[in-house]
C-alpha cells in the first residue's frame, strides 16, 4: 500500500504549498489581479477576520485570508471594512417599465426579455454608489402570475446588463392587483395561486406517467417483433401457399389483419404548466406578494400539500399571526418598511415598521426589499429604518446579503466573501449598516466601480 | 440600559409631574443645540421651562430625577405640514384669503397629532392646503396634541402655477402679481404687518423660473420668511442667499428625484438657512428624521441637518426664542433618544412638551438593541 | 454603543453660481462667405469678435490659428412669432383686453426649447402671450442664449410691442360646456363679430377716457400710446377674412381721428389671396411655418408659390418656425421651403433678419454683419438656406450658444 | 372617397404619350448613373422596358423608330428605392398577431394617393409590407408605384416577411418576446410531432409485413431534409412539404434561410430581442432590422451581428442626458456609416421627408455625396435583391428613369418627367394636385383640396 500513502503525502503538500503562496502560481500576466486589505474582513454574518484580504482575480475571489500578500502587478486597495455588497430582493431596476406594470404576463414569460440597459442606466449607478450591487428583477410585478424574475447586477451603466441568474423564482400576486375587490375575491386568488402549482405538480405527474408507459409499451413492441421476424419465414410460405391457392380458385387474397397495442400518446406540451412544475417540485422558489390573513390563511393552508414547495412571502403585512408557521414551514418573508403616511393603499393599512423586527424574534428568515424603481438606491436607509424599529443589526445585515443570496440561489455567486464567488464588494470606514458610515470604494467584479460619493 | 429608564419613569408616571412641579433630566449625552454635546448633563425643568442646564447643575432631593442611559435632545420643528388639516386648508373661492388664520384648523387630538408627538415633533408650522389662492391664510406654529404655539406669525403667498385658477381671475402669472402689487400698495391687513416686517413670508414657488421671481419680489418688499415647494432652489443658491430668505426642503421620497436631495445640500452649503417639511398624511412623521439622513447622505453635514431639525427651523418659524434647543429660559420641549437624533436607526423613547410627558415607548422585552 | 461620529465625505465642491461669468465673449472666426445682408458678400472674410460686439471684419484673409471655420456666416435669425410662452398662464384671461400687463411674469428661461432655439440660429426672439384675449399684452424681446436672468437677456426696442389677436382663436375657448354655469370665461365673445366689437370698443373707450379721469381703466393710456404710433401693434390673422378685419381697424381709426396704429399682421397665411390689402397701406406681414399640404390653423390655406409673389410686389415679409427647432420645421428650413417657393436668396435672408430687425426698430442693432453691431452670428456647412447644408454654430451676443467644432 | 373625375387627369398623363412599339429614348443634359461617373449631355436607350443603351450623345446612337423624349436641359437620375413601406394599403396592421400565411398583393391599392405622391418625389421602386403592429405578419412585396393592378405594379414578388420586437398594443416587452419565442416553438414541436408520425407509421407498415409474410418494399422520403444554422429537425425528409401545416410553413422557410425577414424595432431594447431571436432561429444571415430612430444606440450590438438596417424618417433625434440635463442633438444616419453597417434612407412624401430632402440633408450633416446617394438607391436596392436591376443607370437595368429641372438636391428643384420601363410615367406640367398646393389653383370639377388631405396621411 505504497502508492496512496506517497500519494497523501504529496497532497498535503501540494495544498500547503498552494496555500502557502498561492499567489504566484496561479496568476498569468494578463490576469486582472486585486488585493484588498481591512482591518476586518466580514466573511459573512457572525464570521469576520481581522487584518485579513481579499484576493480577487479575472473577477472571482481567489483566496480570503489573514497571511496574503499582493502579487506584483496587482492593485491594492485598503479600507477600514471590507463585506459583501447587498442584495435588493423586491426590485425591478434595469427592467423596462411597461413590461413592470403589464398585468397580462404568464409563468412563462422571462424578465430576462424585457431587460433596458438604456434608460436604467442612471438608476444602477445610484444603486451601485449606496452598495446595493444586484437586485432581483420581476416583470409583471403586479400581475396575478408575473413569470420567471432574475438576479440583474448594478455593475454596469449603459449598453449591457450582466444576468447573475435568468430564472430566480416565479411571482405572483394575491389581493394587491385592481380586480381585489373583497375577500371573497382575493381568498380566490390565493386558491388560483395553489391551483396553477397542481397543475405544474400534475403536468409532472402525467408527463413521468407517460415516460413509463412508453418505456413498457416499447419493450413489449420489440419483444413482439422479435418474434415476427424469427417467424417471417414460416409466415412468408404460408402466405405464397395462399395467394397460390387464391389465385387457382380465382377468390380474391386478402391479407391477415395485424393488431397491436396503440402508441401511448405524449400530454400536450404546456410552457405555462412546464414553468410551474419546477415550481412544484422546489427547483425553483416562489414568491407570492400577499398581505392580510384572510388569503394568507387561505394560500398556507392550500400549500400544505406539496412538500418540496420553496414559498416566499413578499409584503406580509398581516403576516406576525402566522409566525410561528412560516418559521416551522421556513417560508421567509420579505419586508417593505417604508414610511408610509395615513393615506395608504387599504392591502397596507396595517403596514408597520417594527414588522421585520417582530417576526425575527419568532425565527422566521426576515429579508428586506425596497418595493421597486429607484428605490434600490434607498435600501439601506430602509434597513437602518427597520434597525430604528427593533431589528437586531446583524439580522438586517443578513438579510441583505446570505440569506438574500440562499433564498433565491445565488449564494454561489453574491452574498458572502468566500472563495469563488463574485468580486462584488464593499470597503467602507464603518460598520456596514450603522448610519454614520460611508462607502469609500465599490468593487464590482474586482473593478473598482464607484469611489464614494457621500455618505452609504 | 432600558430597563433602568423605565423603573424610574414609572415611579414618575404615578405622581406624574404637573406643570407646577420641577424635575430633572440626566442623560449620557445632551445635544445642546449649537453643536456642542454635555456628557452625563443634567437638565432641570420648573412649570414647563427649562431652568438650567449642564454636569454640575444643584437641586434639592425632593425633584425627582430621571436617568437615561442615551440622548436628550430639544424636539425637533417641522417647518410646514398639513396634520390634521384635510380639506380644511383650501378655500379657493377667492383669491386672496389674507385673513383666514389656521389657527381654527388645529384639531389637536386627531391622530396625526400623536404620531407626530412620538415620533419626537414637538413644533410643527402648519399650513393651507395647495388650492388655487393667490394668498391661502395665515400659517400657525402649534405644539403637536398640546396647544398653538404661535398665530398670525406669516402670511402664504403662492406666486407658483398653483396660485392661477382656470376660471376666476387671476388666471396667470401676469395676474398673480397684479393682484399682490395692488393688495402691497393700499397695505391692509396681514400686507402691513408684512411690509413693516411684523410677519413673515410662507412663499410658495416651484419651478426654477417661479424661484426667481419669487425672490424678485421677496426683494422688491423686502419680506423674511422662507420658500416652501422650491424643489431645484439650490440651482439658485447665490440669489437665495442675497434674498435672505430660508428655505423648506423635502421630504425627499424614498427612491424620489436626486437634484431634489442635491439642491438642499446646495442650499445648506451657500449658507441659506434650512429646515425640513413633511406633507402628512402622505408620508409618515419619520420622513423628517429620514430626509435629515438622505440630505446627509449626499453630502450634508451631521451638524448642519441637526441645526436644520431643531432650532434653524424654529428661528425660521419665528419661535426661535422658544424652542429648538436646549437652554435656560426656554420651553420644556425635549426628547429622549436611544442614540443619536439624526442616526435612522435611534428611537424616541420618551418626549417632553412644556415639561409634560406626552409619549413614551412600549416596553420592547428584549434586553438590549446594541 | 455608538461609534464616533463621522462626517460623511462631502460632495464634490458646488460651483458657486453667480462667480464672475467665465464665459468667452472674444473670438476669431473665419468663413468663405459672408453673406452681411447689405447685399454685399464677404469672400474668406476674418470677423473680430470682441466682449459681444462685431470689431471688425476682414475680407480676403486667411484663417489664423485657432480660429473657428465656417463655410458661410449670415447675422443671427430673428424669429419674431416663438410662441414658447408656457401656454394658458401667459394671459390673463379675467378681461378680453389687458393692454396694461405683459408676458413678462410668464417666462421660463429654464425651458430647454430656449436652447434649442438658439442652436437652430436664432438669436434674438419676440415672445407675445398666447392668443387667448382679443388683446393679449404686451410681448418681450430677448436673446436666446446668455444667463438665465432676464434683466441680462432682454432687449429693449425703442417702442413698446402690444400683442393682439383676429379670428376664431381669442373666442375659442368660450363657448360654455353643455349645463355648466356661465363662469367669467362664458361671458364674453364667442363669434369674429364679437371679436371685432371688442376691439373697436377698447380704442373708442381709451379715447374717451382721455379727457374724462371717471372713465379711465387699466390700459387705455397704452392703447391711446398705439394710436399716437408710439407703440407697435401685432395682431394674428390667419384668413384672409381676418386679415381684412385688421385692416379695415388701421383705416378706420385714422378715419375717425383717433390716431394712426402702426400694424404688423402675424400668422398671415392667406396673405396672398388679397395683396392690395397689404400694398396699400405698406403692413409688414409674418408668416406662419410653411405648411407641407398647404392647410393652417383657422381654415386658411398657404400657397407656396403666391409668397415669391407677394415679395415681388414689395410687401415687406418675415418668416417664422412658432418655435418649432426639430430637424423638418426649423427656422432655417422655413428659409429653404421660401426659396422653394420662388423667394430669391436675398429676400429670403432679409425676412429672418434684416425684415424682423426693421420691425422692431433695432436696424442699428440686429439682422446684418457690420462691425459695431452685436455679434450674433450663425455659421454654415454651406450655401445657407440649402437641403444639402445646415447650421453648425450659432453666436449670441458673442456667447457661442452652439460650438461648431 | 375619390371623384372618377379625378381618374381621368392621371390617365392622360400616360396614354397620351405612350408610343406605339417598346423603343424609347432619352436626351438629358446631364445623367447621374451611380454606376460610374455623371455624362454630360447623354442619351439612355430603352428596349423592351430595360437599358440597352448609355453614354454621351456621340458614343450612343439612337435607334431611329424610338420615342425621344428631349430633356436636354434637365438632370436624369435612376429613381430612388423605399427599401420598405407599409403605405399604399388601407389597412396595413393586421389584428391577428401571428399571420405569417398572409400576402401583401391582396392589400396594396393601385390607385392610392401614396403611388401618385411617389412619383412626384422620384421614388420608383417600394417594398411594399404589412405594418410592424403584429408579432409576425404576413409577406410583403416590391412594387413600382405606377399601374391599374398588382400585377402591372408588380417589380418582385415574396420580398420577406415582417415581424416586430416592439410590442404589439396590449403587450408589453415580456408577452412580446414571449410570443416570438412561442411562434418558432410550435413550429418546432409540430415537425417534430409530424417526424414522430412518419417513423411510427413506418414502424407499424414493417411490423404488418412481418406479420403478414410480404417483404416490405422501401419507402423513400418524399420531403426534404432540413438545413438551418441554427436548429434543424432530424428526419424532417420523411415528411413531405405539403403535409406541414400551412400556417406554419413560411416559418419553416424562414429558418431555412430562404425567405427574407425584416423585424422592426421600436427601441434599442427590441434590437437586443430581434437579434436573439433571429440568432436562436437560424435567420440572422437574411434578416434586414427597420429602426426606430431611437435604436441608434444599439448601433454596436447590429455591427457585431453584421446585419443591414433601414432607417427611421427622422433624420435626427435630441437626447437628453438624465444626469446633467443637458440635451445633444445626433445625427443617426451618420452614426451608422461610422461604424460601417449598411442601411437605406426612408422617406414620407411630404416635402420636407421626402427622398431627396433626405439625401440632401446627409449631405448637410457632412456624410459624402455618393455615400448619401447609394443609402436611397443601391443600398436599399441591393437589400431587395435588384441590384443591377433598380437603383442605377446602366446596361441591363430597368429603364427607370427620373428627371430633374436642376440640380435633383438642390433646393428649388422639381422632379419634372418620371420614365418607368421605357414609358412616359408622370409630367409635371399636367400634375394638378401640385399646381393648387404651390399656385393655390383650385381644379375644375372635383377639388384637390381634398385630395392633398389624403396624399398626406
Amino acid at each position: 500500500m505504497h502508492l496512496p500513502s506517497t500519494w497523501l503525502v504529496s497532497l498535503v503538500a501540494a495544498s500547503t504549498a498552494l496555500a502557502a503562496a498561492p499567489t504566484t502560481l496561479s496568476i498569468l500576466p494578463d490576469d486582472q489581479v486585486t488585493l484588498v486589505k481591512a482591518e476586518k474582513v466580514i466573511v459573512r454574518p457572525g464570521k469576520t477576520l481581522e487584518n485579513a484580504s481579499v484576493l480577487i482575480v479575472n473577477g472571482r475571489i481567489t483566496a480570503v485570508g489573514t497571511d496574503l500578500e499582493a502579487p506584483e502587478g496587482a492593485e491594492v486597495l485598503e479600507g477600514k471594512v471590507v463585506c459583501a455588497g447587498f442584495l435588493d430582493v423586491w426590485s425591478n431596476l434595469g427592467v423596462d417599465g411597461e413590461s413592470v406594470a403589464d398585468s397580462r404576463t404568464m409563468p412563462h414569460c422571462r424578465t430576462i426579455d424585457a431587460l433596458d440597459p438604456y434608460s436604467s442606466g442612471f438608476g444602477r449607478e445610484e444603486a451601485r454608489a449606496s452598495g446595493v450591487l444586484a437586485v432581483r428583477a420581476q416583470v409583471g410585478s403586479d400581475a396575478a402570475f408575473g413569470g420567471f424574475g432574475a438576479w440583474l447586477s448594478t455593475g454596469t451603466s449603459d449598453g449591457d446588463l450582466p444576468v447573475l441568474l435568468d430564472d430566480a423564482c416565479q411571482s405572483a400576486t394575491v389581493g394587491v392587483s385592481a380586480g381585489s375587490i373583497d375577500v371573497f375575491d382575493r381568498v380566490s386568488q390565493a386558491d388560483k395561486v395553489v391551483d396553477e402549482i397542481r397543475s405544474g405538480l400534475d403536468y409532472g405527474i402525467d408527463w413521468m406517467k407517460y415516460r413509463e408507459e412508453l418505456a413498457a409499451w416499447e419493450a413489449a413492441i420489440a419483444t413482439a417483433e422479435a418474434k415476427l421476424t424469427k417467424d417471417f419465414k414460416k409466415a412468408k410460405k404460408d402466405r405464397d401457399k395462399e395467394v397460390e391457392e387464391a389465385g387457382k380458385e380465382g377468390k380474391e387474397f386478402n391479407e391477415k389483419k395485424y393488431k397491436e397495442d396503440k402508441k401511448p400518446s405524449a400530454p400536450k406540451f404546456d410552457a405555462e404548466k412546464a414553468a410551474m412544475e419546477r415550481v412544484a417540485n422546489g427547483e425553483i422558489p416562489m414568491v407570492v406578494t400577499i398581505h392580510r390573513s384572510a388569503e394568507l390563511r387561505a394560500l398556507l393552508d392550500g400549500t400544505k400539500q406539496f412538500d418540496r414547495l420553496r414559498l416566499v412571502i413578499a409584503g406580509g403585512t398581516e403576516t406576525l399571526g402566522f409566525a410561528e408557521e412560516l418559521a416551522g414551514r421556513r417560508i421567509p418573508v420579505i419586508v417593505h418598511p417604508a414610511p408610509l403616511g395615513a393615506s395608504r393603499p387599504a392591502h397596507l393599512r396595517d403596514h408597520d415598521l417594527s414588522l421585520a423586527a417582530q417576526l425575527a424574534e419568532k425565527d422566521v428568515s426576515v429579508l428586506i426589499g425596497s418595493g421597486g424603481g429607484s428605490a434600490s438606491r434607498d435600501l439601506p436607509l430602509l434597513a437602518s429604518l427597520a434597525i430604528g424599529h427593533g431589528l437586531d443589526a446583524e439580522e438586517a445585515f443578513a438579510a441583505l446579503t446570505t440569506r438574500a443570496a440562499r433564498t433565491f440561489d445565488v449564494a454561489d455567486q453574491v452574498g458572502s466573501v468566500q472563495k469563488g464567488r463574485r468580486g462584488d464588494l464593499l470597503i467602507l470606514d464603518g460598520e456596514p449598516l450603522a448610519h454614520s458610515t460611508s462607502i469609500t470604494h465599490v468593487l464590482v467584479g474586482g473593478q473598482v466601480v464607484s469611489p464614494a460619493k457621500g455618505g452609504n | 440600559m432600558l430597563a433602568t429608564t423605565t423603573l424610574a419613569l414609572a415611579a414618575l408616571l404615578c405622581g406624574g409631574p404637573s406643570a407646577g412641579d420641577s424635575f430633572a433630566l440626566r442623560a449620557t449625552r445632551v445635544h445642546v443645540g449649537d453643536g456642542t454635546v454635555l456628557e452625563n448633563a443634567i437638565v432641570l425643568v420648573k412649570d414647563g421651562k427649562i431652568v438650567d442646564v449642564g454636569q454640575g447643575v444643584a437641586f434639592d432631593k425632593d425633584v425627582p430625577l430621571i436617568e437615561h442611559d442615551g440622548d436628550l435632545s430639544a424636539g425637533l420643528v417641522a417647518l410646514r405640514d398639513y396634520a390634521g388639516i384635510g380639506a380644511e386648508g383650501a378655500d379657493s373661492t377667492r383669491a386672496v384669503m389674507d385673513a383666514a388664520d389656521l389657527r381654527y384648523a388645529f384639531d389637536s387630538d386627531h391622530p396625526d397629532m400623536a404620531r407626530l408627538a412620538e415620533s419626537g415633533i414637538t413644533t410643527v408650522v402648519l399650513a393651507p392646503g395647495s388650492g388655487s389662492n393667490v394668498v391661502a391664510g395665515m400659517p400657525v406654529v402649534v405644539k403637536p396634541t398640546v396647544r398653538v404655539l404661535r398665530a398670525k406669525g406669516s402670511l402664504h403667498v403662492d406666486l407658483s402655477a398653483s396660485g392661477t385658477s382656470f376660471n376666476r381671475y387671476p388666471s396667470s402669472y401676469a395676474g398673480v402679481l397684479e393682484v399682490l402689487e395692488e393688495r402691497f400698495a393700499a397695505g391692509e391687513g396681514a400686507f402691513g404687518e408684512l411690509k413693516a416686517g411684523r410677519m413673515t413670508v410662507m412663499l410658495e414657488a416651484e419651478s426654477r423660473a417661479e424661484t426667481s421671481r419669487a425672490l424678485d419680489f421677496a426683494s422688491r418688499h423686502k419680506l423674511r420668511g422662507y420658500l416652501v415647494d422650491s424643489q431645484r432652489a439650490g440651482e439658485l443658491a447665490a440669489k437665495v442667499k442675497a434674498s435672505g430668505l430660508g428655505v423648506a426642503v423635502g421630504p425627499f421620497a424614498i427612491g424620489g428625484d436626486r437634484k431634489e436631495v442635491e439642491s438642499a445640500v446646495s442650499l445648506a452649503k451657500a449658507g441659506v438657512p434650512i429646515g425640513f417639511a413633511l406633507d402628512t398624511p402622505t408620508n409618515a412623521p419619520a420622513m423628517l428624521r429620514l430626509s435629515a439622513a438622505t440630505a446627509m447622505r449626499a453630502g450634508l453635514d451631521r451638524d448642519a441637518a441637526f441645526k436644520a431639525l431643531t432650532s434653524g427651523a424654529a428661528a425660521l418659524a419665528g419661535v426661535g426664542d422658544k424652542v429648538g434647543a436646549v437652554r435656560a429660559g426656554m420651553e420644556a420641549d425635549l426628547v429622549l433618544w436611544t442614540g443619536d437624533p439624526v442616526d435612522p436607526t435611534s428611537r424616541a423613547v420618551a418626549v417632553y412638551i412644556d415639561g409634560d410627558l406626552v409619549h413614551e415607548a412600549p416596553e420592547t422585552d428584549e434586553e438590549d438593541e446594541d | 454603543m455608538l461609534s464616533l461620529l463621522l462626517t460623511a465625505a462631502t460632495l464634490a465642491p458646488i460651483p458657486a453660481l453667480g462667480a464672475e461669468d467665465t464665459t468667452q465673449t472674444s473670438w476669431n472666426i473665419h468663413a468663405e462667405r459672408v453673406y452681411t445682408g447689405t447685399g454685399e458678400v464677404l469672400k474668406n472674410a476674418l470677423i473680430a469678435v470682441e466682449d459681444g460686439k462685431i470689431a471688425s471684419i476682414r475680407p480676403g484673409r486667411s484663417a489664423p490659428e485657432g480660429a473657428i471655420q465656417a463655410k458661410a456666416i449670415t447675422a443671427g435669425m430673428i424669429d419674431l412669432s416663438v410662441r414658447v410662452h408656457g401656454g394658458f398662464r401667459s394671459v390673463e384671461q379675467a378681461r378680453e383686453i389687458q393692454p396694461h400687463l405683459s408676458v413678462e411674469p410668464a417666462i421660463d428661461l429654464y425651458d430647454p426649447a430656449w436652447k434649442r432655439l438658439a442652436a437652430s440660429g436664432i438669436t434674438t426672439a419676440l415672445l407675445s402671450p398666447m392668443d387667448r384675449n382679443v388683446i393679449g399684452g404686451h410681448a418681450v424681446v430677448l436673446k436666446t442664449a446668455g444667463p438665465e436672468e432676464l434683466a441680462a437677456r432682454k432687449v429693449t426696442t425703442p417702442r413698446p410691442i402690444l400683442r393682439g389677436a383676429i379670428g376664431s382663436e381669442p373666442s375659442s375657448g368660450n363657448h360654455p360646456a353643455f349645463g355648466t354655469p356661465t363662469d367669467f370665461y362664458s361671458r364674453r365673445p364667442t363669434t369674429r363679430m364679437g371679436v371685432e366689437w371688442e376691439w373697436r370698443k377698447a380704442f373708442f373707450d381709451a379715447v374717451n377716457a382721455g379727457g374724462d379721469e371717471s372713465r379711465d381703466f387699466p390700459g387705455a393710456e397704452e392703447l391711446r400710446s398705439c394710436l399716437r404710433g408710439e407703440r407697435l401693434l401685432i395682431i394674428q390673422a390667419w384668413a384672409t377674412q381676418d386679415i381684412r378685419t385688421a385692416i379695415y381697424l388701421k383705416e378706420e381709426m385714422a378715419r375717425e381721428g383717433f390716431g394712426n396704429l402702426d400694424l404688423v399682421i402675424d400668422a398671415a397665411a392667406e396673405a396672398w389671396r388679397e395683396p392690395d390689402f397689404l400694398t396699400r397701406n405698406k403692413t409688414t406681414i409674418i408668416l406662419p411655418p410653411f405648411p407641407a399640404g398647404g392647410r393652417t390653423t383657422d381654415g386658411a390655406f398657404l400657397a407656396w408659390n403666391r409668397t415669391a409673389e407677394l415679395a415681388g410686389m414689395g410687401v415687406r415679409m418675415c418668416l417664422s418656425s412658432h418655435g418649432a427647432s426639430n430637424a423638418t420645421e426649423k427656422l432655417e428650413r422655413q428659409g429653404a421651403y421660401a426659396r422653394r417657393a420662388g423667394l430669391t436668396f436675398d429676400q429670403t435672408l432679409a425676412a429672418v433678419t434684416t425684415n424682423p430687425a426693421a420691425v422692431l426698430g433695432l436696424s442699428d442693432q440686429l439682422g446684418t454683419v457690420e462691425v459695431g453691431r452685436d455679434a450674433d452670428l450663425v455659421l454654415w456647412s454651406g450655401t445657407p438656406f440649402e437641403a444639402s447644408s445646415r447650421v453648425v454654430g450659432v453666436l449670441v451676443a458673442g456667447e457661442l450658444a452652439r460650438d461648431p467644432r | 372617397m375619390k371623384t372618377p373625375l379625378l381618374l381621368l387627369p392621371l390617365l392622360a398623363v400616360t396614354v397620351g404619350l405612350a408610343e406605339a412599339d417598346d423603343k424609347y429614348a432619352i436626351k438629358a443634359g446631364t445623367v447621374l448613373t451611380m454606376a460610374g461617373d455623371p455624362i454630360t449631355n447623354g442619351v439612355i436607350v430603352i428596349e423592351g422596358g430595360r437599358i440597352t443603351a448609355i453614354g454621351s450623345a456621340d458614343e450612343v446612337k439612337i435607334p431611329w423608330d424610338a420615342a425621344v423624349l428631349d430633356a436636354s436641359d434637365l438632370t436624369a437620375a435612376p429613381g430612388f428605392v423605399e427599401a420598405y413601406t407599409s403605405s399604399g394599403m388601407d389597412r396595413p396592421n393586421e389584428n391577428v398577431e401571428l399571420a405569417p400565411y398572409l400576402n401583401i398583393r391582396d392589400s396594396i391599392d393601385p390607385v392610392s394617393f401614396y403611388f401618385e405622391d411617389s412619383l412626384r418625389a422620384g421614388v420608383t421602386t417600394l417594398n411594399v409590407q404589412q405594418g410592424a403592429a403584429c408579432v409576425i405578419g404576413g409577406m410583403g412585396m416590391v412594387v413600382q408605384p405606377f399601374g391599374l393592378t398588382v400585377e402591372e405594379m408588380l417589380v418582385r414578388p415574396n420580398s420577406g416577411l415582417i415581424m416586430s420586437a416592439a410590442p404589439k398594443s396590449g403587450k408589453s416587452r415580456a408577452t412580446q418576446a414571449q410570443a416570438l419565442r412561442e411562434a418558432f416553438g410550435d413550429l418546432r414541436r409540430h415537425l417534430e410531432q409530424l417526424v414522430q408520425e412518419k417513423r411510427d407509421g413506418n414502424d407499424r407498415a414493417r411490423r404488418e409485413a412481418l406479420y403478414q409474410g410480404r417483404d416490405l418494399s422501401g419507402e423513400r422520403g418524399l420531403g426534404r431534409a432540413m438545413v438551418s444554422d441554427a436548429w434543424t429537425v432530424e428526419g424532417l425528409e420523411l415528411v413531405p412539404r405539403g403535409e406541414i401545416d400551412e400556417k406554419m410553413e413560411p416559418l419553416l422557410d424562414v429558418v431555412e434561410g430562404t425567405t427574407d425577414v425584416y423585424f422592426y424595432c421600436g427601441s434599442p431594447v427590441d434590437v437586443h430581442q430581434a437579434l436573439a431571436i433571429a440568432r436562436d432561429n437560424g435567420f440572422l444571415a437574411s434578416t434586414t432590422l427597420v429602426l426606430d430612430a431611437s435604436c441608434w444606440k444599439a448601433a454596436d450590438l447590429i455591427k457585431e451581428a453584421g446585419v443591414q438596417v433601414v432607417l427611421d424618417p427622422a433624420l435626427t433625434r435630441t437626447e437628453r442626458d438624465p444626469r446633467t440635463g443637458e440635451e445633444d442633438e445626433v445625427f443617426i444616419p451618420g452614426v451608422f456609416a461610422e461604424k460601417g453597417i449598411t442601411f437605406a434612407l426612408s422617406s414620407r412624401n411630404t416635402t420636407n421627408e421626402s427622398m431627396w430632402f433626405q439625401v440632401a440633408t446627409c449631405i448637410a450633416n457632412g456624410m459624402s455625396v455618393e455615400d448619401a446617394w447609394a443609402a436611397a438607391t443601391t443600398s436599399p436596392a441591393a437589400m431587395l435583391g435588384l441590384d443591377g436591376r433598380v437603383g442605377s443607370l446602366r446596361k441591363g437595368a430597368d429603364g427607370d428613369v427620373v428627371l430633374y429641372s436642376g440640380d435633383p438636391l438642390s433646393i428649388s428643384s422639381h422632379v419634372e418627367f418620371v420614365v418607368l420601363d421605357g414609358k412616359l410615367v408622370y409630367d409635371r406640367s399636367k400634375d394638378i394636385r401640385t399646381k393648387h398646393l404651390l399656385e393655390g389653383i383650385q381644379p375644375e370639377g372635383g377639388s384637390a383640396d381634398e385630395a392633398s388631405d389624403e396624399g398626406d396621411k
